[in-house]
């Protein structure tokens, strides 16, 4: 049952964040797909992956983008 | 010493690694840059043939099937091998020291990025795990952006981040390649793989194996720059740096040749496999040369050439035969050092002058008459001109095509070649042979002696290699006899 | 194969299918890179699902475990081992990018794919 | 007379094709060999579908040396498709793609 949720995660925080007006809030969105996909990891057994993409997935790539967005701007026009 | 093997790899990687953590020591950074610089052609000379197990963990022979695994990353290193990373570092070396002369204070990231180049086709070369080579493909394709980013001419960052963002396609797309032939055989050995592809542990009519075919293969097209990037590659070989993009087409021509052999490898059962493999040539050859004939920017004309000629290449293994795999691997060989004379040879040119419309150029011969003498030498060499080495691998890509019962890419070959003649000689008479514009100056600015001086050994070996072309080909010959 | 495995690779094709129509129809750039992202992120997913063994145990071999019961019930660990390294070169090749795309943005005050990295013939006429 | 006007319209066009900038008669006449060389070897290299048939083969030239040959300028049209705009690089790569994956995973067998 997990799974089936986490794969709604994914998709629609993936979707979500590609037609966001807001750039910020589709970082964050892209940091919930990245989160869910390191749960997924753990129940796919590797723990090891899921670690390394909570890391990486759920708060580097966010934390860039939105470094990005605030360097460049906000609303996507 | 089978401990060389290794070390072709490790010394450009850790000299990287140093150069790039102590770059404010000028002087000493420069010397250590040119020593490493030299030891690279020589440790492949210097190494015996033979495999390396990373960790040591040698082959186990599995007694119910008598099939053998490969537990560790292998490093196989035989002819084909020897002659490629021996180029390559000469190339490397080369430029080094064309960049080493031409700025006084060295940038160190540069060098570090020239570096991990080389040690990231070194590994894909003579790599025998596919995954291995899938890390390194995205190395070189971080320090292949690196080089075009860090040159000074106009718009190379936006060329930079299109190769990137079309690289971060063709990547995972590659990946995905790999992860569908992991599945099918739970194994990223490409020995392992081709025993199980040939022993008939995998069903080659698959969709599963054909889909990782379709993967892996625009991965490749990816790599080395086939259409559709063929627009791509020409734009970044036009907006590196001369003695950069001199490198970077060296660093393309390895990493398809790296690739399709380990697919060749692989796939070379099904037929479909060749059919795609020729397609995609015989398109690169009419698009690239015929959208060279149409440029005005001479960088970008060599640039859409150099694509051009990599459909030979293709067109060579995907004859299939050993004679013209063989040929496609020589005119790889010789692809090397022709681009790289004639990105040099202009780069010195765009030096003196600062221009890179050949529609405001004219009369330089009286001013740099060895410059034009060498570039009209390689450009002879790249249409295929007796006895230059280009001709050597055209004649065999044309008998290998004629003997396999294709008359018609022969022909094409033959025709690719007279254009590919016509877009040189049109460029040279407009460059050097044409009465000079008024509002262009020349005068006072010399070329680098370095950058001729590495013309002159490029040209060398072509004449060499043209005449004697037995030294290289037998020894091709032999390696392509063994993954037949 | 299991119901877990069909899941997590309907939810990788789903997200190569996003990153692809991303990269053609957005035009934002910085929108462009997060649907590659996409792209890696399944195709590592991918790897992972292959690995899975239903039923089985996290493959890292604990002390008091018996190895004959644990070779035959644990996952594979050669996919784990793989995308380990794949995560991390994806995460370095976006920083690249948002980089350059930082820098490109001081040059055109834009983020439209259409303008910064138009044709370089065209680029002369965008550049401020 | 009607080829020889349409031939003559083709260097008019090929003028537009290098501005700005001047435009040098070596410039044109390397766009008519290209325009020429295009053509030829796209005809040559369709000849090869006569290891699947013969009678195919001969049809698909015909067509194609008529389509091309009424064509022309093919070279402006083919640069604006190749040029170096992001939107188009990607395009044309992510519809290889389609195209490679389909024909692998439905017709890899066939041939």
């Amino acid at each position: 049952m997990l799974e089936f949720i986490l794969m709604f995660i994914i998709i629609i925080s993936a979707i979500l964040a590609l037609i966001q007006k807001d750039l910020l809030k589709a970082a964050i969105l892209t940091g919930f797909s990245g989160g869910a996909v390191a749960v997924l990891f753990q129940i796919l057994l590797a723990p090891d992956v899921a670690l390394t993409q909570a890391v990486v997935s759920a708060v580097i790539i966010p934390v860039f983008i939105a470094l990005a967005v605030k360097k460049t701007q906000r609303e996507d026009s | 010493m089978n401990e060389l093997i290794p070390l072709m790899v490790i010394v450009p990687l850790m000299a990287a690694l140093l150069i790039s953590a102590f770059s404010k020591f000028n002087k000493i950074t420069k010397i250590f840059a040119f020593v490493v610089a030299i030891c690279l052609p020589i440790i492949p000379l210097a190494s015996n043939y033979g495999l390396h197990y990373f960790g040591g963990y040698a082959p186990i022979m599995d007694n119910v099937t008598n099939v053998m695994f490969h537990p560790a990353i292998t490093y196989s290193f035989t002819f084909l091998q020897q002659i490629f990373i021996a180029m390559v570092g000469l190339l490397t070396f080369l430029v080094i020291f064309i960049y080493l002369n031409k700025y006084k204070e060295v940038s160190g990231p540069y060098l570090f990025l020239l570096f991990l180049g080389t040690a990231a086709v070194t590994a894909m070369l003579l790599t025998d795990d596919i995954f291995h080579m899938f890390v390194f493909f995205e190395i070189l394709a971080l320090a292949q952006v690196g080089i075009v980013a860090a040159s000074s001419i106009d718009y190379s960052y936006e060329m930079a981040l299109k190769y990137m963002i079309l690289g971060s396609i063709g990547s995972p797309i590659m990946l995905l390649g790999i992860g569908f032939l992991l599945a099918l055989t739970g194994s990223v050995n490409v020995t392992d793989i081709a025993a199980a592809v040939h022993n008939g542990l995998v069903n080659v009519t698959s969709p599963v194996f054909l889909m990782s075919l379709a993967l892996i293969f625009f991965g490749w097209l990816y790599a080395s720059g086939l259409p559709p990037f063929h627009t791509i590659k020409s734009g970044i070989y036009s907006k590196a740096e001369p003695h950069g993009a001199a490198l970077l087409q060296s660093f393309t021509v390895i990493s398809m040749i790296s690739i399709v052999l380990i697919m060749f490898r692989i796939y070379s059962s099904l037929p479909i496999f060749e059919v795609l493999i020729v397609f995609f040539s015989i398109l690169a050859m009419v698009l690239g040369v015929s959208l060279a004939l149409t440029q005005t920017d001479f960088r970008r004309m060599i640039g859409f050439l150099a694509v051009g000629e990599l459909g030979f290449i293709g067109l060579g293994i995907g004859l299939g035969t050993q004679f013209a795999i063989t040929a496609g691997l020589f005119q790889a060989l010789n692809e090397i050092m022709i681009t790289a004379l004639l990105f040099i040879g202009f780069g010195a040119i765009v030096n003196a002058t600062n221009e890179v419309d050949t529609r405001k150029l004219g009369g330089l011969l009286a001013y740099h008459p060895k410059v034009g003498i060498m570039l009209l030498i390689g450009g002879m060499a790249m249409a295929g001109v007796p006895p230059l080495s280009g001709f050597q691998s055209k004649l065999m890509l044309v008998q290998a095509s004629l003997s396999c019962g294709f008359p018609e890419l022969s022909i094409l070959a033959i025709m690719v070649s007279i254009a590919t003649f016509v877009v040189f000689i049109k460029t040279f008479y407009a460059m050097f042979l044409r009465p000079k514009p008024n509002d262009l100056e020349v005068e006072g600015k010399e070329v680098p002696r370095s950058m001729i001086f590495a013309m002159g050994v490029l040209l060398i070996i072509i004449i060499l290699l043209g005449l004697f072309p037995d030294a290289v080909t037998s020894g091709i010959s032999n390696f392509v006899g063994g993954i037949l | 194969m299991a119901y877990v495995q069909l899941v997590v690779l309907f939810t990788s094709a789903a997200l190569i299918i996003i990153g692809l129509y991303a990269a053609i129809f957005v035009d934002n750039i910085i929108k462009k890179i997060i649907g590659i992202s996409f792209i890696e992120e399944g195709a590592n997913l991918f790897i992972v699902a292959i690995g899975y063994r239903p039923g089985g145990v996290v493959p890292i071999l604990m002390p008091g475990m018996d190895t004959s019961w644990f070779a035959a019930n644990a996952a594979y660990p050669l996919p784990f081992g793989l995308v380990l390294t794949s995560i991390v070169i994806g995460a370095s090749t976006l920083a690249v990018m948002l980089a350059l795309v930082m820098v490109l943005y001081r040059r055109y005050g834009t983020l439209s794919t259409k303008v910064m990295l138009a044709d370089t013939s065209k680029q002369e006429e965008y550049n401020e | 007379m009607k080829l020889y006007d349409q031939i003559f319209d083709v260097v008019k066009q090929f003028k537009k094709l290098f501005s700005p900038g001047p435009v040098t008669n070596a410039d044109v006449s390397g766009s008519i060999t290209a325009e020429i060389f295009l053509i030829v070897s796209l005809v040559i290299s369709t000849l090869l579908l006569r290891h699947v048939n013969v009678l195919l083969a001969g049809l698909v030239a015909f067509i194609l040396a008529i389509v091309l040959i009424s064509n022309i300028p093919l070279i402006p049209k083919f640069k604006i498709e190749q040029e170096d705009s992001l939107e188009k690089m990607l395009f044309y790569a992510i519809v290889t793609l389609a195209i490679l994956v389909t024909f692998l995973y439905w017709g890899g067998n066939l041939v």
